[in-house]
């Protein structure tokens, strides 16, 4: 019991993580039809940032890098967007797609042939490292947080993008981003924004990543972002909700196969999650959260 | 008088480049620089492959190496000399360790074997579209990849497997590319092909046109899958060994990159792609190597070559958004600007 | 000129570039180079290539190198890209020497002229188990991956095996994957184990291991961790954080006042190079080798190089003080250096040349063993 | 602030160019619009006039010439700036925002308007004269039926209460009865001095409406001058309005 | 042949967009669609083009059932649509546009194509100068055309156009009269036309249909315009009651 109710927990805070990514990778979709390959980068930005500070002045105190974490990934998001996405703006799906890859290639290699292949030990919050004993589960203090901020994050979007205008026009700008200019609205500052939401979010799961690992790496973002656009999809990309519970149905799928398959055949692991994932996807399509109207001629 | 149609003139004209660059190569490189190009027409293969699916259908394919993946172990299994299997994979399901096939008869059975499973994944996959389609996608390069790292007894799993005979030859590997590109082209402007870009751009009109879009994307994927797999065959009988590894993410953006960068909807845009990849990439290696130029000696750098091809891909498409050559093929686009 | 080439095909980049040492070897030929060259005189020339951890890619960097005329290669860490390379030099007898691979069986792909500089995984394996078993530990629980090539999966079970061989028990297996950022699924299996192994031993990579160890220790899991080569970088330690002092390895040497290593260490500091990790080392000592098998052959020959490679016997190295290869399928028979983590250091604790070495490659598995 | 004793142009075009690679859709094109003018724009199918508008508005670059409004040189100025200046498109293909609710396209409509005082006069106003979109309110404005998007496309451009309005082709597909509610829209704003240019196959129903108005052929202005008086020049009329496709 | 509809009815979440529809269309028979906007005319040719699928009701063609079988065997059957927000493939040339059914009609409907070519039908629609032009570099008006040429091109029995006249001037819509004329009577095929342009539909059409809120309040020959007073009221205004008796009866003063 008390051993389920721990994996339970476990299965929340990986989904967590999943889940901010998601959201993140879902807002730029779904601004731009944009699958940001590169998004990963932006966590080890995030992650070198909090390195190259913490070397240069010593610093190691969470206050201090948590807030030059997130404000590096903010920065390198909007920057992405100014000078590599921004051309491509026009362009078909796949254009975006490579770009995204090829900045992902710079930066990384960036990383390779500045810093080092190796990882760099990287301070963060002691007490994020701690657990507390509640009842049955013994809970990471990183679990709780990182739930809660997950739940927060998304009710924020939510927020923004149904009520705020900068919120609406976003979801415009991604059919007829012209369109939304001849209505007034300054759209390369609303995409922008999406970008900076993006890379908050990247930020957050920065924070908790490098927590977990202790250390950066110029791959550090490659795995979970992968799983997060998995997720994305999963939920229904575009749908913020969406985004959400894919992520945690994807970290609940892995634990779940982490602790039940036999050991003889858990290195199939990735395959079966895959394999689950791909079955849903066949019976809905659009996403577990993503309706399914009948349009005829019509546009969604 | 016979009129010569149109593809085959428009692939003659595509196939020309890598044809008089293979020739110099040939003729006045190195040993090394035969085994770039190679492993360049190699590529140009996979490409092609995934342009006749993706470039046709406008669906995003982040699964074809796995194709590349089944054919290339395939061949291996069969090829290797029995008494090699018998120390590395003594225990092969399905009696594999006990028999060895020819090149041909392997190359065969394993571009077979890759299109079945294209068959059967394919039905899935086709009746989905957009960024599901490309989700089930990657999850093939998953699952494949998975089964192929796990799958000790079969495949050793991570570790290499070797032995395979190297029968290849440049002007064999030269003669499957053209007639790669060829076919290429062809399906392409063949009404199938027609009629499934049409569905990638609009897939309610083409419908509406009596057009079976499932069943053309099956066959799209399933050629796609087949060329592929060639690829997949002859690397193996290039590089002798073969581990996972290389039939993962790395390769499948590689071919991604070259693909779009070159412009996915047509096969000149897939073969200008990879020379331009190659070239850049291999013009990086040299400079990373710390090479004397004017008698300079210029200081080794290494991870330069990363570095810049990610800087060409994202100016290339910034510059030319719908890749080099644009959405038609050289022949066409000339043809408009003449006619 | 008269400079004798050697060519290092290097994983300078990629995943594998922590597992190979581009430096170490450039440190030692500057070092030969300096005390006056090889065969009297002649200076050795370094070639590198990075191979960018891609198999394909390393064929055809070595090919570039032998057409530079390369006598003898260096190689990366890992077999897939070991064998294309071992492929082209085969006909031609050029020697090929793994800077990093542990794996035993490389060198029976392309027999003659495959070596390696390390021990092999079962010897390691074979030493912390011996270690082990010193400490009094009594079970042992292995954790698995397919990811890393051989090493991940056939070390923890050589282990296992010179575990049992040992008297000790192996209760189980755990699964890891390359790249997890969360280890708490198989932490807090750990942690529902009644009763607990008395320690784990994993093949983790960097910096999977340290992560793995900074979790279970945050987690209040503190079992001593095992592991050998992989895990001997600083950058693991600090991954680790609290949970380094959970840290024991076998590892290819460590510099000890009045050691080899330490005076490598210290001459290439001093040169300005940066020593990484003990793949330095390494590094040095696989040129260290090639100089040795020149001086013997007294040709740069490539098939009178690896001739003399293949009846090294008793050489004295920088990572260890005895290597030989005599009679050994190009796996050297060294010693193992167990070391622990100690507030963010390693410190040595003892030094092994395993009584008892698992076959390679055995087909034994702990499921097959005593539940 | 200049002197407003004379009608002020308030839309000035200098010999505009629009040019799409090697096509010339619109060649030196010069023509004004006065405040609280009705300026109709006619001209067959490809004749150039959505070509014209959206440089007008600055969607498509303008290959050379200059458009001023109020005096002010925007030939550079992006389109939302125009718009806060207080230029409206009702464009081509309606554009609506199909994947938002009717009530989110008038919003985004409205959003250059500070007041929202005006706002909700104006949104009162459109529902009421459009009431299909009270009724389609919280509906995605991709599934109306096309008459629905024209009205609400119609609609959204008035949301911020502009200075100009251009409309293109705005009754197209709406049924008569509708399409009778939007000429006499646009006599009312008319005669609340609201300055219209009008882009309209409609030709009779345009002119009846129009102050003056621009005939336009294959990139070039082929009449300019009182609507009534092209209203009556047979010649031009079937030349250019009938003749379309002779060429 | 005839396509015939009967009791259809379709549903959206809380609006009823087609209540209970009865009619039909036979071969070589030009028939009426028109409505206020919103009446349900387009969502019942989506119906028909399987699009959508009926809620209530069927749908026939000869002795077929035809609904819901899906849009590409509609096609084949031979039944074929234009959209009213246009749907053409924008990276196609217009030939290649048109190309795209023409094939698929070549390998089901062969027998139907006869004397049809794609460079009849472009010279037919006037579209035969842009022939290698992308569909995206096209005027509005233009690109109508060639979505008329692509649904030609599939040989239909039963052609279905959704305001085809929309973005025409006056002597383009008299020429499109005159093509679809012309074309029904080569290819002897029934056309349901929906559009808003009276002189248009008065001239073209047999009879009539007109929907209103989903449902159907009047049908017969163009006269209903004029004679049925709901019709007057639901769909024409003031001036265009006098157009539609203008249309119908031909000018006043005859000429
Ligand atoms: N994106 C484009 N690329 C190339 N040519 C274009 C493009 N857009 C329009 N054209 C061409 O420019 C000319 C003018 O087109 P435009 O759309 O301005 O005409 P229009 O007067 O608005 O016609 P309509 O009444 O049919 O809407 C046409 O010949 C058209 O083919
Ligand atoms: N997918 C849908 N979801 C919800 N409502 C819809 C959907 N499709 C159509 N409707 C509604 O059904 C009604 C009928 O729409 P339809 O498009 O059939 O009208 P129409 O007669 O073609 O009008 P128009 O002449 O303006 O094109 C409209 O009020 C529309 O809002
Ligand atoms: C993990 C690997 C990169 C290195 C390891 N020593 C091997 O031989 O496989
Ligand atoms: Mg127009
Ligand atoms: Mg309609």
């Amino acid at each position: 019991m008390e051993y389920l109710a721990q994996q339970v927990l476990n299965a929340f805070s990986i989904g967590g993580n999943y889940a901010l990514l998601a959201l993140g990778l879902a807002i730029v979709f779904s601004v731009m039809r944009l699958v940001n390959f590169a998004y990963g980068e932006v966590i080890a930005v995030a992650g070198y940032a909090m390195f190259a500070f913490f070397s240069l002045t010593g610093v190691d105190h969470g206050l201090v890098l948590v807030p030059v974490g997130i404000l590096a990934a903010i920065g390198i998001s909007i920057a992405l967007e100014r000078v590599a996405f921004r051309p491509v703006r026009y362009a078909p799906a796949a254009t975006g797609l490579l770009t995204a890859f090829g900045v992902s290639i710079v930066i990384r290699n960036f990383f390779i042939t500045l810093v080092a292949t190796r990882s760099k030990a990287v301070p963060t919050p002691q007490w994020l490292g701690q657990h507390v004993d509640i009842g049955i589960a013994r809970i990471q203090l990183i679990q709780i947080v990182e739930t809660t901020l997950t739940a927060l994050a998304l009710l924020l979007l939510v927020f923004i993008l149904r009520r705020t205008n900068i919120g609406l026009a976003m979801r415009a700008a991604a059919r007829d981003f012209d369109m939304v200019r001849m209505v007034g609205i300054n759209a390369n500052k609303v995409i922008m924004a999406a970008f900076a939401i993006s890379g908050f979010l990247a930020g957050l799961a920065a924070i908790f990543i490098i927590a977990r690992r202790g250390v950066v790496d110029p791959f550090m973002g490659f795995g979970p972002v992968l799983k997060a656009f998995v997720a994305a999809v999963l939920g229904g990309f575009g749908s913020l909700g969406g985004a959400v519970l894919g992520g945690f149905i994807l970290g609940a799928l892995e634990v779940f196969f982490q602790i039940a398959l036999p050991s003889s055949i858990a290195g199939y692991r990735d395959a079966f999650v895959f394999a689950l994932v791909s079955v849903i996807l066949v019976w809905r399509p659009q996403g577990l959260l993503g309706v399914k109207h009948q349009f005829g001629d019509k546009d969604e | 008088m016979i009129r010569i149609p149109g593809f085959i003139k428009g692939a003659a004209l595509t196939a020309l480049l890598p044809i008089i660059i293979a020739i110099l190569v040939v003729t006045f490189g190195s040993g090394a620089q035969e085994r770039i190009l190679n492993l360049f027409l190699i590529n140009l293969i996979l490409v092609v492959g995934l342009q006749i699916f993706m470039g046709n259908s406008n669906i995003v394919n982040l699964g074809h190496i796995s194709f590349m993946g089944i054919a290339g172990y395939a061949a291996a299994i069969l090829t290797i000399p029995v008494a090699i299997k018998k120390t590395i994979i003594p225990n092969a399901p399905f009696g594999l360790a006990t028999f060895q096939l020819g090149p041909v008869e392997g190359a065969i059975l394993a571009i077979l074997l890759a299109m079945l499973v294209a068959l059967i994944v394919g039905f899935v996959i086709v009746r989905e579209s957009g960024i599901s389609a490309t989700i089930l996608t990657l999850a093939l390069l998953v699952i494949v990849h998975t089964i192929l790292a796990n799958w000790v007894e079969l495949t050793r799993g991570m570790r290499a497997l070797y032995g395979v005979p190297m029968t290849l030859n440049t002007w064999l590997v030269l003669i499957v590319a053209i007639a790669v590109i060829f076919f290429g082209r062809w399906f392409r402007d063949s009404p199938p092909g027609l009629q499934l870009r049409a569905s990638g751009e609009s897939l309610v009109a083409a419908e509406s046109m009596g057009v079976n879009v499932r069943l053309l994307r099956l066959v799209a994927w399933v050629l796609s899958a087949g060329v592929v797999a060639a690829g997949g065959v002859l690397y193996v009988y290039l590089i002798g060994s073969i581990s996972p590894k290389s039939f993962y993410f790395d390769t499948t953006l590689l071919t991604l990159a070259m693909l779009i960068l070159g412009g996915m909807n047509s096969i000149s845009g897939a073969v200008i792609g990879v020379i331009i990849v190659t070239a850049g990439f291999e013009i990086m290696r040299y400079f990373e190597s710390s090479p004397v130029i004017f008698g300079v000696k210029l200081p080794e750098f290494l991870g330069l070559t990363g570095f810049f091809l990610g800087l060409i891909i994202v100016l290339s498409m910034a510059l030319r958004p719908k890749g080099m050559v644009g959405s038609d093929e050289i022949d066409e686009t000339l043809q408009r600007k003449s006619g | 000129d008269d400079e004798v080439v050697i060519g290092h095909v290097a994983a300078a980049t990629g995943e594998l570039a922590p597992y190979d040492s581009v430096t170490g070897v450039q440190c030692m030929v500057d070092i030969v180079n300096e005390k006056g060259g090889v065969l009297g005189g002649r200076k050795l020339k370094l070639l590198t290539r990075d191979m960018k951890s891609d198999a394909a890619l390393a064929g055809t960097a070595a090919q570039e190198l032998i057409d530079a005329g390369a006598r003898v290669l260096l190689g990366p860490p890992t077999d897939d890209g070991l064998i294309p390379m071992g492929v082209i030099a085969m006909p031609l007898s050029i020697p090929v020497i793994s800077v990093g691979s542990t794996q035993v069986q490389w060198p029976a792909a392309v027999p003659g002229v495959a070596y390696l500089t390390a021990y092999g995984d079962n010897a390691s394996a074979a030493s912390a188990a011996e270690f082990a078993v010193k400490q009094g530990y009594k079970t042992a629980l292995l954790m698995i991956s397919h990811d890393v090539g051989s090493y991940s999966i056939a070390t923890p079970r050589y282990f296992g095996e010179t575990f049992e061989h040992l008297g000790g028990k192996v209760v189980g297996e755990l699964n890891w994957n390359l790249g997890t950022s969360d280890y708490s699924p198989q932490i807090t299996q750990i942690a529902a184990m009644n009763p607990r192994p008395d320690m784990i031993f994993s093949a983790f990579v960097m910096p999977d291991g340290g992560t793995f160890m900074r979790q279970a220790m945050a987690a209040g899991l503190d079992i001593p961790v095992f592991g050998t080569d992989t895990f001997d970088d600083p950058a693991m330690l600090s991954a680790a954080g609290p949970g380094g002092s959970l840290m024991n390895l076998g590892s290819h040497g460590f510099p000890s006042e009045g050691s080899a290593l330490k005076a490598f260490y210290d001459d290439c500091a001093a040169r300005g190079f940066k020593i990484e990790n003990v793949f330095f080392g390494l590094g040095g000592e696989a040129v260290e080798i090639v100089r040795h098998a020149i001086e013997t052959a007294g040709s740069d020959d490539p098939a009178a190089i690896n001739e003399a490679i293949g009846n090294i016997e008793n050489m004295k190295g920088v990572t260890a003080d005895s290597i030989t290869f005599k009679d050994r399928g190009g796996v050297p028979l060294k010693d193992v250096v167990i070391v622990k983590g100690n507030n963010g250091q390693f410190e040595l604790v003892d030094r092994i040349m395993p009584n008892w070495v698992p076959e390679a490659d055995s087909d034994w598995k702990p499921e097959n063993a005593a539940e | 602030m200049r002197p407003n004793d004379e009608p002020e142009a308030m839309l000035e075009l200098d010999s505009v160019r629009v040019e799409y690679g090697a096509v010339k859709a619109v060649q030196s094109v010069s023509l004004d619009v006065r405040e609280g003018e009705v300026v109709a724009l006619l001209g067959p199918n490809g004749a150039g006039k959505t070509s014209l508008i959206s440089a007008i508005m600055g969607v498509v670059p303008i290959t050379s010439g200059t458009v001023r409004f109020l005096g002010r040189d925007v030939t550079l100025a992006s389109p939302e700036e125009k718009v806060r200046m207080g230029i409206g498109i009702s464009p081509e293909g309606r554009r609506i925002f199909a994947n938002l609710t009717v009530a989110e396209n008038l919003r985004l409509g409205a959003s250059s308007q500070p007041d929202k005082a005006i706002r909700e006069r104006n949104q009162h106003r459109y529902l009421e004269m459009f009431p299909i979109l009270k009724e389609r309110f919280h509906q995605k404005a991709g599934t109306l039926s096309g008459g629905e998007q024209q009205q609400l496309a119609i609609s959204r451009c008035l949301m911020a209460g502009p200075k100009i309005v251009m409309l293109d082709e705005p009754s197209l597909g709406l049924a008569p009865v509708i399409v009778e509610r939007i000429f006499d829209l646009i006599a009312e704003l008319k005669a609340a001095r609201l300055t219209i240019l009008l882009v309209e196959q409609n030709a009779n129903e345009a002119l009846a409406v129009a102050d003056r108005a621009y005939l336009m052929h294959s990139g070039r202005l082929r009449f300019e001058g009182e609507a009534s008086r092209l209203r009556e020049s047979e010649d031009l009329m079937s030349h250019y309005m009938g003749l379309a496709e002779a060429q | 042949m005839k396509l015939a509809v009967s009791g259809v009815s379709k549903h959206f979440q809380g609006v009823t967009a087609v209540n209970d529809v009865t009619l039909e269309c036979a071969s070589g028979e030009i028939v009426g669609l028109i409505g206020p906007n919103g009446a349900g005319k387009t969502t019942l040719l989506n119906m028909i083009s399987s699009l959508l699928t009926v809620d209530a009701g069927t749908i026939t063609l000869g002795d077929q059932a035809v609904h819901n079988i899906g849009p590409r065997q509609i096609a084949r059957s031979g039944v074929a649509r234009t959209f009213q927000n246009i749907r053409l493939c924008p990276n196609l040339t217009v030939r290649q546009n048109i190309e795209v059914a023409y094939t698929t009609a070549r390998r089901h409907r062969r027998q139907r194509l006869g004397q049809l070519t794609i460079e009849r039908l472009m010279h037919q629609l006037g579209i035969a100068h842009f022939a290698e032009h992308k569909a995206s570099e096209l005027a509005y008006g233009t690109q109508r055309r060639v979505e008329i040429a692509r649904a030609l091109a599939l040989a239909p029995e039963f052609l279905l156009l959704d305001e085809p006249t929309a973005g025409m001037i006056e002597s383009e819509t008299k020429e499109l009269i005159a093509a679809i004329m012309e074309i029904r009577d080569w290819m002897g095929c029934g056309v349901v036309v929906i559009d808003h342009d009276l002189s248009f539909i008065t001239t073209v059409c047999e009879r009539i249909y007109v929907l209103d809120m989903g449902r159907l309040v009047a049908s017969g020959p163009p006269s209903v315009l004029r004679d049925d007073p709901r019709v007057a009221e639901i769909y024409l205004g003031r001036k265009a009651r006098r157009q539609a008796i203008q249309a119908v009866n031909g000018p006043p003063s005859p000429a």
